[in-house]
């Protein structure tokens, strides 16, 4: 069987969900375990309801695929034969079983447009695109606007926690787009030590032998350390853009969730026991606001997404999300439906993810 | 001071800042807690008994403002910076709090609670050990060793109270400052803590400072008691003394104000006339003279001075204090 | 925590240090590296029909006629010669011998033949514009291709050097099916595509065998790389990531980089033109009169310089500069602005102050960029320069736009156009022409224009076609079957300190074995 | 055994509270046995009499609090009677239930949380009239002025424009008598009023309560967990332990004689302010169990320091205490029929 870097992202993605589930169930409670069974086997009508969802509203919403693929001069040959193709002809509940049944198998059928690809292998070059940009940028948003969030905090009413809040809301309030180019002058065209478009060096890129099209694993695991280097160097501006843009929020959730932390009387019981401040800030009142900061975590996935539209516009990065809004744009409607069910996969299991990590988070929380 | 003095406090003041004002909390506190002792301090809410016991670990909030000495060990703890002042908490001086629920973390392991204060305090110790020394305490205050993985939450209040017990004993602290340590728990429950806090004392000469509103609880285990009231000290002195040979008139009030559980005697409640001052503008003189029964001319001019009027018995009142010559006239001519 | 804090920022420095470090790999090969906006549709020469995909194999590959570098003008291509039948309808190839491809394999004319037949078998794009010239090909040896025509066309030559018209050796593409995305791109051209990440990067290498040899200056390899949209493209220019910027930048990236010390930007002409859509079909643009009179009021320097800022060019025929006959037959005839021109022809058909001509203008508000709702202000304005017109503006979204304007509904509408081939023929008979004109929303029909179209079509004598379009140009301006307004030039962005020039014409053909560096 | 010498105000009959446990419904799927539940309140009965304060008392977790709310049907009972003045209050509409409000009130224990923040304290205290009277808001005004100024709130005026956080802790107390009583009701609910007085007031508001009692001839169910405070106010107190009723009668014989083991605890455990008459008896063990898994038999068996072999078995109904008419309890070995086991 041919495993195109798609196939190998979900199942990965799949086993590290897995893997992460099963550690859970593991180390958890009695009630854990059962909340954890719960959640899992209500994922799978999610998915269901999320998938026929997208298949129904994309029979509902106006203009004809075939119409709009071939044009008004379409010959009625040529649009029965699209039909057909399609799959068009049938019954709804038909199409409506044989979809589901493709979505199993991973086959989100062929692009209406652009030489009628496979979707999968579109998505195949895309969703590593953009998982190499989001992970990251999430990493950043989520690890800096934490840390940042807990020493503003840490020292409220003082200028580096107005400093921190002032950043935060401009980075918040700021235009991605706009972020983005600032970056790209700034460190690009002004002093000229950072990439500005794309995923790697055209040159070094000849040299990269793809697997997974994550260029950062490939160059790794074939030893490619230029490659390594420079695909790197192009994450940073991106990343940045992306990570900042998130970090707005992480830094305000997290400097008032730490806030009302450290007022709590464990935390006066901890200093009382001569635990070092650091710890105390860092390890008590932080850890204990994680909790809600999880549940942004997952709520933020999709604002994360539509963030990495522009980001990945505004660095030629070919991504997801600018393959769906270029699709959209060419009413190439197979593919848009395949990103979609890609899209609301990743949210369920995203939101499966942080649910469980918020309950084995929290021991109060008895399921 | 007497030789077995642990620590000494001397003209201890705190005030706080709040939108009103600034409180003065503490008021000119001085008196020494003695080694191996149980000293009761009570005295109703707001009368300022919990600022001092956090005082003496300095861990009032940072808008506080404390001047006065703590002298613990020939040191000041006033002086100390504050790494020196982080490394007695715990370790010298440790505290136990009113509310078990809330001073534990609540995403915390019952037995990492422990790990960590040891582990805090005594780097050199391993994990594998603090663990035991954790387990055996535990054991001791007679919860099963194998629930040190619980979290608090799944502990019953008496248990919490214990594993707040445990953190203060898990460094052989020389101090214990309990601070309403018993209000969450029920009769039963408390008085179970009262009797192993007893057996504990007995066992590890612990000094405690049990701070508390319950007067009773002060009778059943103090072995000095110390009254305060709108942020002065009262009265201080051996227990019996203070609940027998009564000398300041809030003392007095408040002991007959404190229902009683026996029936044969069906006496009334005594009602006290008045509330507590307002500590950001308190009464002139003694702060109690606005209800004190026993009021005269110089109480309402002159605060009176914490002086020991019998042999270890110490009081806060004009009526055994030299009343100054232009006041002495005045109450003769009333 | 603390641990946490210094393996992140260890780990960022090491990103930094890695990533900031010059790429240590040797590289011996002269590299030009090509962004461009486009994007590849197709590899399959009996599929592909974008400007994109055609300039791949044109540099991958050659027709039996070529384009002499720069211009518009044909020449031999791997064919040294070519016979026409009297009737026009066949024409015999013959092939030069050397040209071989990358696999030393030597071209043979049965690889025409292979092209050719799938793209008449094969629903693939180019399908319609094979089968309407040619009924079939044979290769009766190695050395000879034989067409067989359906109707007499002069341009065929031109014809023949588009993509279907490659050779392809047998057995690179299935036969009953199309492959769009081969591994990869071969042919008897300069280059081969050794290399292919989508919407990333396309590779191409030199192919050894290439008969014409490359020079020293020529690059060893080109790397075209893609970009998502011209900000980024520009950006990317500007910060030395890529060497040549072309297709597509934008007025506002081409004026900034001119700015842009180090960077040289040529202007290389361009095939996109913009024009007004009167329906011949519905009142009031019936009567040629009104068409005359817009035609007299369009200033076209207006909106050149005040609303595009000089970034168009003004158009005076439909057939652009650098093509065949191309004149300027509008501005010759109509001078525009002539407002007393104007209200003379509109008096004569009826129209006055008080009975002024009024008319919708229908463009689309985003289709043709963030300018069109100004281009069409000023235009307003223009016309309304007499009293005795009075313009509505009508905006619809494209998709709607583009059916309702095709099906006739509206009575004057603006489009553009880009040749499917360069050559004049293109851009008069889709317009002009009465069988072709409804399908665009103009429905003209003149029995006289038919015929010089026709003509000029079928003649192989190019000085006897010149002066067909020639009357034929006239006759357009005369009729006033469209209205040109501009026409959009491409720009190419050059990195000074790499490389000397480029050879684009005005076909749009770019020889990257022709690129000098320094 | 309702007494028909005593005008009885509300009676309570078998009175249940089942709380469902929340659980997922893959382990309602997976479990066998019955869904589990909080057995909160568990076949209470006692009646209240015209014009006296009964109290209850008992640790917390033993569902004195969720008595009182069912009293006042503030939850609905899972079984069980509740008569008020004759009327099965248990069974009636919401809406009748609505109108029978007026008559019955309810004291929490933390003022600052049951009175609305931004909210006079005037208001506040009139806002029970405005819901169960048709009165203009210048009667209203007067009824609220006179109730503050017979619970101490004076000069009423001046009181009537304060916000609670303006007000000590024993005047807000206050303000919440003042609410509960403006609407004249006959029977208050007390649930721990003083628990958050300090000493000094405790005694004041006790005795406020006490002469509103009979200046308005109001009928209490004083709840508490305070066995001392109980003394001073309550005429007939009962006991509860995990979710029964294990003792009731008048005070003084509860107090005197307490004929349950728990109870005998319970006061034992109070503290006394007396430095020379420290308790010695030994206390029972542990704590009050998780009410989901009651004990079997006798609820208090497992801590009990006289417990046998029957206690665990079977569970002892409340009787009355020998030589004594108004005074029951649920034990085998005081009350019941193992008496003969009853260590010497």
């Amino acid at each position: 069987m041919h495993i195109s870097p798609l196939t190998g992202i979900c199942a990965s993605s799949l086993g590290v969900a897995l893997l992460l589930i099963v550690y859970a169930f593991v180390r958890g409670s009695k009630g854990l375990r059962s909340y954890i069974v719960t959640r899992v086997l209500l994922t799978l009508p999610m998915v269901l309801i999320l998938v026929s969802v997208i298949f129904f509203v994309m029979r509902v919403i106006p203009g004809d695929p075939v119409t709009s693929e071939l044009g008004p001069r379409g010959t009625p040959q040529a649009k029965e034969r699209m039909r057909e193709q399609l799959g068009l002809n049938d019954p709804i509940m038909v199409q409506y079983v044989k979809y589901l049944g493709r979505v199993v198998r991973l086959d989100l059928g062929t692009s209406l447009v652009q030489g009628n690809r496979p979707i999968v292998d579109e998505l195949s070059e895309r969703l590593p695109a953009t998982l190499e940009l989001v992970v990251p940028a999430m990493v950043v948003a989520v690890g800096f606007g934490v840390l940042s969030g807990t020493f503003a905090a840490d020292r409220r009413k003082r200028p580096s926690d107005y400093g921190l809040r002032l950043f935060s809301i401009t980075v918040y309030s700021m235009p991605i787009f706009w972020l983005g180019l600032i970056l790209q002058v700034i460190f690009g065209v002004g002093l000229g030590i950072m990439p500005v478009a794309g995923r790697i060096d055209a040159i070094v890129n000849t040299t990269l032998d793809r697997y997974t099209n994550l260029l950062v694993v490939d160059s790794i695991i074939t030893g490619n350390w230029a490659a390594l280097g420079s695909s790197l160097h192009h994450l940073v501006l991106p990343v940045l853009t992306l990570g900042l843009a998130l970090t707005g929020v992480f830094v305000r959730i997290s400097r008032i969730n730490v806030i009302e932390s450290l007022v709590e009387d464990y935390i006066l019981a901890a200093r009382a026991r001569g635990i070092r401040e650091r710890v105390v800030v860092y390890r008590h009142a932080l850890l204990n606001a994680l909790i809600p900061i999880v549940t942004l975590i997952g709520l933020q996935f999709s604002v994360l997404l539509a963030g990495a539209v522009l980001t990945e516009t505004t660095f030629s990065w070919p991504g997801m999300g600018l393959y769906l809004v270029e699709r959209i744009g060419q009413r190439d409607y197979t593919a848009v439906q395949g990103v979609i069910t890609v899209f609301a996969m990743s949210v369920a299991i995203i939101s499966l993810l942080t649910d469980i990590i918020y309950a084995f988070l929290d021991p109060r929380v008895r399921y | 001071m007497a030789n077995n003095t642990l620590l000494n406090i001397e003209n201890l003041s705190v005030e706080y800042k709040t939108r009103m004002g600034w409180v003065s909390a503490v008021d000119d506190v001085s008196m020494e807690i003695r080694q191996g002792e149980i000293l009761g301090l009570v005295g109703e809410s707001g009368c300022g008994k919990s600022t001092l016991g956090k005082a003496l670990l300095r861990i009032n909030p940072p808008s506080a403002r404390i001047s006065g000495h703590l002298w613990f060990h020939g040191e000041d703890l006033m002086t100390l910076d504050d790494e020196a002042m982080r490394q007695i908490r715990g370790q010298r001086i440790s505290m136990i709090f009113q509310d078990p629920m809330t001073s534990l973390n609540p995403i915390q392991r019952m037995g990492d609670h422990l790990i960590e204060t040891i582990l805090t305090h005594e780097p050199e110790v391993g994990k594998e050990e603090a663990r035991e020394r954790a387990a055996a305490l535990v054991d001791r205050l007679g919860i099963s060793s194998n629930r040190l993985d619980d979290y608090p939450h799944q502990l019953s209040g008496g248990m919490r109270q214990r594993v707040m017990i445990g953190l203060a004993l898990a460094l052989n602290a020389d101090l214990i400052v309990a601070d309403e340590a018993t209000t969450s728990l029920d009769v039963i429950v408390e008085a179970q803590f009262v009797e192993l806090l007893k057996e504990l004392r007995d066992e590890f000469n612990l000094t405690i400072l049990l701070i508390t509103h319950n007067i009773g609880l002060v009778a059943e285990i103090s072995d000095r008691v110390a009254v305060m009231y709108a942020g002065r000290m009262a009265e201080l002195s051996d227990a019996r003394s203070v609940f027998k040979e009564t000398l300041h008139p809030y003392t007095q009030g408040l002991l007959k104000a404190v229902p009683n559980i026996q029936i044969d005697d069906d006496e009334e409640l005594y009602m006290m006339g008045g509330s507590p001052p307002d500590l950001v503008e308190p009464p002139m003189g003694c702060r109690y003279h606005p209800r004190c029964p026993k009021v005269m001319p110089v109480c309402a001019a002159e605060p009176s001075h914490f002086l020991e009027s019998k042999p270890d018995h110490f009081v806060n009142c004009w009526l055994y204090e030299d009343i100054p010559a232009e006041y002495a006239d005045k109450e003769l001519s009333e | 925590m603390r641990k946490l804090s210094y393996a992140l920022i260890g780990l960022l420095i090491v990103v930094l240090v890695v990533g900031c470090a010059p790429s240590q790999k040797a590289e011996d090969m002269k590299t030009v590296i090509i962004g461009t906006t486009d994007e590849i549709s197709s590899l399959d020469y009996s599929d592909a029909y974008a400007v994109h995909d055609w300039e791949l194999m044109r540099n991958c590959n050659i027709g039996l006629t070529n384009y002499k570098p720069g211009t518009a003008e044909i020449v031999e291509g791997v064919a040294d010669s070519w016979d026409i039948s009297d009737d026009g309808l066949t024409y015999t190839f013959h092939l030069a011998d050397g040209w071989k491809y990358p696999d030393g394999s030597a071209l043979k004319a049965e690889d025409f033949v292979t092209t050719v037949n799938r793209a008449l078998a094969l629903e693939g794009d180019i399908h319609g514009v094979v089968a309407t010239y040619v009924a079939s090909v044979e290769a009766p040896d190695d050395k000879t291709v034989v067409f067989h025509l359906v109707n007499p066309r002069g341009d065929f030559p031109q014809i023949v050097s588009m993509g279907p018209f490659m050779p392809t050796k047998a057995g690179a593409y299935p036969e009953d099916e199309l492959n769009r995305f081969p591994d990869k791109l071969v042919g008897v051209g300069a280059w081969q595509i050794t290399e292919y990440d989508p919407a990333e990067q396309v590779v191409l290498e030199h192919n050894p065998n290439y008969k014409l040899g490359f020079s020293d200056t020529a690059p060893d390899r080109v790397i075209v790389r893609y970009f998502e949209d011209a900000t980024a493209m520009a950006l990317a220019i500007e910060n030395g990531e890529i060497d040549v910027a072309w297709r597509i930048l934008g007025p506002p990236e081409v004026q900034r980089l001119e700015e842009v010390d180090g960077l040289t930007v040529i202007n290389t002409g361009g095939g996109g033109i913009r024009y007004l859509v009167p329906n011949h079909a519905m009142a009031p643009f019936d009567d040629v009169n009104v068409r005359k009179a817009l035609a007299a009021l369009v200033d076209r320097d207006e909106i050149v310089d005040r609303v595009m800022k000089g970034t168009v060019d003004p158009l005076y025929s439909m057939v652009p500069p650098g093509f065949l006959a191309a004149n300027e037959e509008f501005l010759t005839m109509y001078n525009a602005p002539n407002i007393e021109l104007a209200e003379e022809l509109l008096t004569a058909s009826g129209y006055s102050a008080d009975e002024p001509l009024t008319f919708d203008l229908w463009y689309p508000p985003e289709h043709y960029g963030t300018h069109a709702a100004q281009i069409f202000q000023v235009l307003e304005e223009q016309f309304e320069a007499t009293p005795m017109i009075q313009v509505t503006l009508q905006t619809q979204e494209w998709g709607t736009y583009i059916h309702a304007l095709t099906d006739g509904e509206y009575p004057i509408g603006y489009l553009g156009w880009f040749f499917d081939y360069p050559d004049t023929s293109n851009y008069l008979d889709p317009f002009a022409d009465s069988v072709a004109s409804p399908s665009m929303g103009i429905s003209y029909a003149n029995d006289t224009m038919d015929q010089l179209l026709r003509d000029a079509g079928a003649s192989t004598d190019v000085a006897e076609r010149e002066q067909l379009y020639t009357d034929a140009q006239i006759l357009y301006a005369e009729d006033v079957v469209t209205i040109p307004l501009t026409m959009e030039p491409e720009h190419v962005v050059l990195i000074d300190a790499k490389v000397s020039s480029v050879t684009i014409g005005p076909a749009l053909v770019f020889n990257y074995e022709l690129i000098e560096l320094k | 055994m309702s007494d028909q010498n005593h005008d009885v105000l509300v009676q309570v009959k078998g009175l249940t509270k089942h709380y469902p446990i929340q659980q997922d419904f893959i382990s309602r799927l997976l479990s066998a046995e019955e869904a589990k539940k909080v057995r909160a309140v568990d076949g209470v009965e006692f009646d209240i009499r015209r014009g006296e304060v009964f109290g209850l008392a008992g640790e917390s977790g033993s569902g004195k609090t969720t008595v009182g709310r069912l009293v006042l049907r503030l939850t609905d009972p899972t079984e069980g009677d509740i008569i008020f003045d004759g009327v099965n209050i248990a069974r009636l509409s919401n809406e009748d239930m609505r109108q029978m409000r007026a008559r019955m009130q309810i004291i929490f224990q933390d003022p600052f949380a049951s009175l609305n923040p931004r909210m006079r304290i005037g208001d506040g205290i009139g806002h029970g009239v405005k819901i169960h009277s048709d009165a203009t808001a210048t009667e209203r005004r007067t009824v609220v002025e006179t109730m503050m100024e017979y619970v101490g709130l004076t000069p009423a005026k001046l009181y009537y424009e304060k916000y609670p956080h303006q007000l000590s802790g024993g005047q807000r107390q206050r303000a919440v008598i003042a609410r509960a009583l403006v609407t004249r009701p006959e029977l208050v609910v007390a649930d721990e009023p003083i628990a958050m007085a300090d000493v000094s007031v405790r005694a004041l508001l006790l005795e406020l309560m006490i002469r509103l009692k009979e200046d308005f001839n109001l009928t209490y169910l004083f709840i508490t967990h305070d066995l001392a405070t109980a003394k001073y106010i309550c005429d007939r107190i009962g006991i509860m332990y995990l979710g029964k009723l294990v003792e009731v009668g008048d005070l003084r014989d509860v107090y005197t004689h307490p004929s349950h083991p728990y109870t005998d605890a319970l006061l034992e455990a109070v503290p006394v302010p007396d430095p020379e008459s420290r308790h010695e008896k030994p206390l029972p063990k542990g704590e009050i169990p998780n009410p989901i898994d009651p004990p079997s038999g006798c609820r208090f068996h497992p801590r009990c320091p006289l417990a046998v072999d029957v206690c665990s078995e079977i569970e002892p109904e409340l009787r009355p205490v020998e030589g004594s008419t108004g005074h029951l309890a649920a034990c085998h070995l005081t009350t019941g029929d193992y008496r003969h086991l009853a260590p010497k």
